[in-house]
């Protein structure tokens, strides 16, 4: 059986969490299945950054044209490296460079892809791959073939692996060039809130009361790490800008957390964050129509919660 | 400059989807299907090619159930040409077959350009584009956001990251492009365009054999825990706040140190 | 001894021909003495159309005309003028200038007065519409003369004109020049002629502007909304004040009333609704036979609105704009009223006598 | 005085150098330099919209239209900023018309608004110049046969809240005396459902023998075509017609004002002619029949649906039903019957929330509100399915929660009829 390949993505702050997720789970896999564990990883500074992972051999591809990430000569590279390598598993995290190695790979090497991975399953020394599909609605549950596969996983799926690794390093270098080239990577600007890109939302209604205590929500989607948005009515008030408004008449939004605080959830607005992946709503009213579409609830007042969510937040 | 639009019609999930729970299969026949919403985006981003460039756009569709509706509505919002691949197909169809079909069909036209949406929600590999990039060996670039003509049959892309990170990317053509969002919200082809494009323009019918390739064996389908009703946490205040930092906690949203 | 068998009428124009008719048909004779050579008065010579059914005017009017000529109780006098009368009701002694300037006398019973009007010098005073500076401002009766060539042109070029402006009330309601009353018909008029235009030139953007439109009756919808909604013609609430040149066209300059906004648009062709004033030949009547004028200058008459005919003076009556402005319908309707008041009068001094 | 507004481009690019928002900032011109002539021609041009061209500036219907209350609109000043050449297919002033009908209905040169906006926003929408909110309310219709983008296969679903059978006709296989017309929002909305319940206990209670289409009914698209999608409507009307057709049934009974008028007046055209009746209509003739069991001791007032009233002239009905009810007071706002102002949604407004909210100071719904507490209603009684929804946001937005509520007149008939014990009148 061949290794389990973890194609790296890093970021300026480093190996990024939904890496080290995949190495935690491949570590685990490869024990069960006795095979060893590859980390794949791009651009200059990848020995240095790969060096301690939890794998047993690290390939690294520092050379000028992996400067910045270019998706057509990483792909050139991973084709080369898979070819040579011959992985039983091929992971990649789920994000923009998933979307372009894993297809891509899968395609050229006519191994067989399964995106959108949220957990892989091991049993009587076979894999079964979960991939949300429908946008979620369902989970498929995949056999991986005997032959292997690529899995692009989802962040966010298992806990982040150690990095107390000692792996094997080996650098590639050849020609991975392509008609592909990266002109300039634009860093995004401060200060705009575009609530549509936001993984955490801080949506307060008609319970905020008054203006005073949008300070109450500011706190709290900081020590989040979100950012506060709105039903109408705050906007109607203008209390909050338009663009912060989500709903029918506003921005529909798929945040991972949705925290509604002191909205009743009309139709309207419903319409726009019905589909977050989690939805937590904070109403007096048990009764309110927002309570159908949330997956916890609580009656407690919203303006006393705020703080004292924000508060442990901040401790932790 | 030749544009193809890989169109794709996926289930409405606005209709429940109907699911067999003892043997985990789908029940096709129960689904209605709409356009995929990122073929959508990709086919805006086409036209505004189109207007700006004077791209010539050709839409394509694999017919896997009624595609006609979808393929003159491309028509009607401007598209010069649109294309219906038929064959022994169905809506189990694969993503992978798809692919298959469509990049068998595009490597024999002369297109410059492939552009389709990022992501298609109804099968496990999720992606037509890169898919079609791989058959035909043609670079690619997905969560593309902008593409536009640069000089000597160059495109230039915008593609974005997490983060709100955006690389702007050059590419001599020919290319796969997977669209996340084009640059303006797809328009809108009013009804009575559409049937009166239907009345007067025919679709170019082009006939495939089945295609081989990688498909899984038995998958199955389940629900994720329905969600239902919220559960509600009771108690007092700090107990509600401690509840929700585990609820965080558990779902991985917690933020790092 | 009193003449009570003829009816001196002054003024062969719609109200003296309706007023000579009349009075040969109630039996009586007519004397009609008229200054210009033709009959028919100013509609007729001046007019190609009438306001508000767009008739020509030569088709409406050229069988009153000709059956007025050959009426024989009508004894028709042109290029006469009266001037000089004597006496009373039954016995005014007449002067007539003949058309050899030599001069007869005639005695007739009673009078009636239809000299009309005449339209208003828009050159006058403060009224700085560069009529005499530019060929392309003209006036309604300007425009009537080139319909009649059965053309609209720019007299500057000779040319169609893509633009044209009517600017509405000139001479009228305007206390500084002395005319603070409303000419009646120059409203109808301008739309008539905004129509003749679109007819002529159906690309022509046509403009009226107006302070209000004045749309007696019927003319509302025969006219005014016939012109808006079939043939497109615009009216603008606010009236200009200045037309100056530039480059080859004509800078108008006004108020857009209904947006309170500043407008200064070029146009083509410059188009003046001259109102009325009373012609020389009612100022003049007014002196001879001593009928006093009322005090917007026109022949006065003494019933207010239920005698519109008759003067101070027994025996003489007025018909027509030479008693204020009047449309057509108002003048014709004046001089049967005048003939049918004059003829009784004469059958009443006739018991009498 | 009046000050030359400012405007704003988006984006100006001025020597190559992009600037944005109040960096090119600019003061609409005073002067009025030019009337470009060619843009009123081009609208007035449009069948349908001729009669724009004949506005004479008499501006009666500024002062009855309930758009120019809370903004800066008419169709006088709709005239002249066209007769000034700001296209109507571009402004937004072509989205703010509602459609009440009440300009025509003083309008001396018949002025149609009612043929002119559809016409005029059908050009607009081939142009790809609607509001996306609106399109997105199109496309709802068009993929699952109501605005609201619920699924087509849940259209009967509330009648498993009705707690009486509520027959469907494809399963029914004979005949009704009415056949009952339900429309989206008494389908879908969740007060809508609410009244819809109400209404077929009412039914069920006087024996009424009547069925609906269930899933095989699609939205009526009349707001649609006022909207601009003439098209879209022409579809629906076509299904809904071939739909109708299969079954055999006496006449049709409608819960919504804007069905009723694409009944009584559009389907004919297309082939589809059946008597109707709105549902006030049709319970007012069977008051005598109706056993109320108790009373509700309230001032209620009555806003006047425009397309009941003004459009087709029914403002008795609904108002017999509510003084039969025991106890009530009925009292009549300022703006009532002939003059009532409307509430926002007609003419596609139901889907421009978003859009009208940069245009107008407050909602129409909101106007309503305020008039209906002015004249002391404790209820605000409707017969419009757009209305529920609308007005008791307003209630909310304008402060006044608890102080009246909205009701759709079968829920208030129900509830004096004992049919309707989950009503909180409060």
């Amino acid at each position: 059986m061949g290794p389990i390949l973890i194609v790296t993505e890093s970021t300026a702050s480093g190996i990024t969490d939904s890496t080290k997720e995949c190495v935690g789970k491949a570590k685990e896999l490869a024990k069960v299945l006795g095979t060893s564990t590859v980390a794949l990883g791009f651009g200059p500074g990848a020995v240095d950054r790969l060096r301690r992972l939890d794998v047993n051999k690290v390939i690294a591809a520092e050379d000028g044209e992996f400067a910045v990430y270019n998706p057509a000569v990483c792909e050139n590279a991973l084709v080369q490296v898979v070819a040579e390598t011959a992985p039983f598993l091929t992971m990649i995290p789920n994000t923009t460079m998933g979307l372009d190695l894993g297809a891509g790979l899968a395609g050229r090497n006519n191994i067989p892809l399964i995106a959108y991975c949220s957990d892989l399953q091991e049993q009587d020394g076979k894999i079964t791959a979960v991939s949300q599909v429908f946008a979620g609605k369902l989970l498929a549950r995949v056999p991986v073939p005997g032959d292997g596969a690529i899995v692009t996983v989802l962040p966010g799926s298992w806990p982040t692996g150690e990095e107390t690794g000692d792996p094997v390093v080996e650098t590639i270098s050849g020609d991975y060039s392509s008609r592909m080239r990266v002109i300039r990577v634009i860093e995004p600007e401060k200060g705009d809130v575009d609530i549509t890109k936001a993984d955490i939302l801080v949506s307060v209604g008609r319970g905020i009361e008054s203006p005073d205590n949008l300070p109450l929500a500011d706190e709290l989607a900081e020590a989040m790490g979100g950012v506060v948005s709105c039903s109408r009515p705050v906007v109607d008030a203008g209390w909050l800008p338009k663009a912060r408004q989500v709903g029918k008449s506003g921005q529909t939004v798929k945040p991972k957390l949705y925290l509604a605080c002191g909205i009743s959830g009309a139709p309207e607005h419903l319409q726009g964050m019905r589909d977050a992946d989690l939805i937590i709503a904070v109403n007096t009213d048990e009764e309110a129509s927002i309570m159908e579409a949330a997956h916890f609830g609580t009656t407690v007042d919203m303006l006393d919660l705020m703080p004292a969510l924000a508060e442990r937040l901040r401790g932790g | 400059m030749r544009v193809a639009v890989l169109l794709k019609a996926v289930p409405d999930l606005v209709e429940e989807l109907v699911l067999d729970e003892e043997s985990g299969s789908l029940q096709y026949d129960e689904m209605s299907y709409v356009p995929s919403e990122w073929d959508d985006q990709a086919l805006e981003e086409a036209l505004i090619l189109k207007e700006e460039s004077g791209a010539q756009v050709t839409a394509i569709a694999v017919s896997t159930g009624d595609v006609d509706t979808m393929l003159f509505t491309a028509l009607a919002k401007g598209a010069d040409h649109v294309v219906k691949i038929t064959g022994d197909f169905d809506a189990s169809m694969s993503n992978w077959q798809q692919a298959r079909v469509l990049s068998d069909y595009v490597r024999e036209q002369d297109f410059d350009m492939v552009l389709s949406g990022v992501q298609a929600i109804d099968d496990v590999d999720g992606q037509i584009p890169g898919l079609v990039a791989g058959f035909l060996n043609w670079p690619h670039a997905s969560v593309v956001t902008e593409v536009r003509m640069g000089g000597d049959s160059k495109v230039l892309l915008r593609q974005e990251y997490s983060g709100g990170l955006v690389a702007e990317i050059e590419v001599e053509s020919p290319v796969v492009i997977g669209v996340q969002a084009a640059r303006k919200p797809p328009r809108y082809a009013s009804v009575a365009k559409v049937r009166q494009v239907a009345k007067s323009v025919a679709i170019e019918e082009v006939s495939a054999g089945a295609p081989a390739g990688p498909a899984f064996a038995d998958i199955q389908f389940v629900r994720p825990v329905a969600a239902g009703r919220a559960e509600m946490i009771e108690g007092d205040v700090d107990a509600v706040a401690d509840r929700i930092v585990q609820i965080l906690a558990d779902h991985n949203l917690l933020r790092r140190a | 001894m009193a003449n009570t068998d003829t009816v001196l009428i002054v003024g062969a124009g719609p109200g003296g021909m309706e007023a000579a008719r009349t009075v040969a048909e109630l039996g009586k004779k007519v004397l009609l003495v008229e200054a210009q050579a033709e009959i028919g008065g100013t509609p007729y010579a001046s007019y190609a159309t009438l306001t508000p059914d767009l008739q020509e005017t030569e088709a409406a009017m050229g069988h009153i005309v000709r059956g007025i000529r050959h009426n024989p109780s009508i004894d028709l006098r042109v290029n006469t003028r009266v001037v000089k009368s004597e006496g009373d009701i039954g016995a005014f002694h007449v002067t007539l200038e003949n058309p050899d300037a030599t001069q007869t006398v005639v005695e007739v019973g009673a009078v009636v007065i239809a000299t009309g009007f005449q339209h208003f010098d828009p050159g006058r005073e403060t009224q700085m519409y560069g009529y005499y500076e530019y060929d392309d401002v003209i006036t309604l009766v300007d425009a009537e003369a080139m319909f009649k060539q059965g053309k609209i042109i720019r007299p500057s070029t000779g040319q169609a004109p893509d633009s044209v402006a009517f600017i509405q009330c000139v001479g009228s309601r305007d206390r500084q020049i002395g005319n603070k009353y409303c000419s009646k018909v120059c409203c109808g008029i301008a739309s008539k002629q905004s129509i003749e235009i679109k007819r002529m030139l159906p690309n022509a953007k046509v403009f009226i502007f107006y302070i209000d439109m004045r749309m007696y009756g019927f003319w509302e919808d025969q006219i005014y909304w016939k012109a808006q909604e079939e043939y497109k013609v615009n009216y603008v609430r606010g009236i200009v004040t200045e037309v100056i040149r530039r480059g080859g066209k004509l800078l108008i300059k006004g108020e857009d009333t209904t947006m309170g906004r500043p407008v200064e648009v070029l146009m083509d062709l410059v188009i003046l609704s001259v109102g009325m004033e009373p012609s020389k030949g009612t100022v003049q009547m007014s002196k001879i036979f001593s009928v006093p004028r009322e005090e917007h200058g026109f022949l006065q008459t003494v019933g207010g609105p239920l005698d519109t005919v008759s003067t101070p003076v027994p025996g003489i009556f007025v018909a027509g704009a030479a008693a204020g402005p009047k449309d057509i319908e108002d003048t014709v309707s004046m001089g049967g009223a005048a003939a049918a008041k004059a003829v009784g009068a004469l059958n009443r001094l006739a018991l009498e006598v | 005085m009046q000050k030359a507004k400012a405007i704003e481009l988006e984006i100006a690019v001025v020597d190559g150098v992009e600037l944005n928002g109040t960096w090119n900032r600019m003061f609409e011109p005073r002067v009025i330099s030019e009337y470009d002539l060619s843009v009123l021609e081009e609208i007035t041009n449009i069948p349908g919209a001729e009669s724009l061209g004949y506005c004479y500036q008499c501006g009666k219907c500024t002062a009855v239209c309930p758009v120019d209350s809370v903004g800066d609109y008419s169709p006088r000043k709709i005239f002249r900023r066209t007769q000034l050449g700001i296209s109507l297919l571009d402004s937004p002033d072509l989205w703010l018309c509602t459609t009440c009908r009440n300009c025509l209905r003083v309008c001396p040169k018949e002025v149609n608004m009612i043929d002119i906006m559809p016409a005029v926003r059908e050009q607009a929408v081939l142009e790809g110049k609607a509001p996306a909110e609106l399109l997105t309310a199109f496309e709802n219709t068009a993929r699952y046969g109501n605005p609201i983008g619920e699924s087509a296969r849940k259209r009967a679903d509330w009648t498993k809240t009705a707690g009486v059978p509520v027959p469907v006709m494809s399963q029914k296989k004979a005949p009704v005396d009415v056949l009952w017309f339900v429309e989206c929002y008494p389908a879908y909305h969740p007060r809508g459902k609410e009244a819809s319940a109400a209404l077929a206990r009412i039914f069920a209670a006087l024996g009424v023998d009547f069925g609906i289409l269930g899933t095989e009914e699609k939205c009526a698209g009349d707001s649609q075509r006022m909207a601009g999608e003439r098209g879209l409507f022409e579809m629906l009307a076509e299904h809904n017609i071939k739909m109708l057709s299969k079954y055999r049934f006496n006449e049709i009974v409608v819960t919504d004002p804007h069905a009723y008028n694409a009944f009584l007046h559009e389907y004919p055209k297309l082939g589809g002619e059946w008597p109707v009746r709105h549902y006030t209509q049709f319970l007012a003739e069977k008051l005598a029949g109706v056993n109320f069991v108790k009373g509700i001791k309230k001032r209620i007032t009555f806003h006047d649906p425009c397309y009941l009233g003004r459009h087709n002239g029914e403002y008795e009905a609904p108002r017999s039903l509510l003084r039969a009810l025991p106890d009530v007071e009925l009292v009549e706002m300022g703006h009532c019957k002939q003059t009532s102002y409307c509430c926002g949604g007609g003419g596609g407004g139901m889907w421009l929330d978003g859009f009208t909210r940069d245009y107008a100071s407050e909602r129409l719904s909101e106007r309503r509100v305020k008039e209906a507490v002015e004249y002391g209603a404790e209820i605000l009684a409707v017969s419009c399915p757009y209305e529920v929804p609308r007005f008791e946001d307003a209630v909310k937005s304008t402060g006044h929660d608890g102080q009246i509520q909205v009701m759709d007149i079968a829920e208030l008939m129900a509830y004096c009829m004992g049919l309707n014990e989950g009503l909180a009148i409060s």
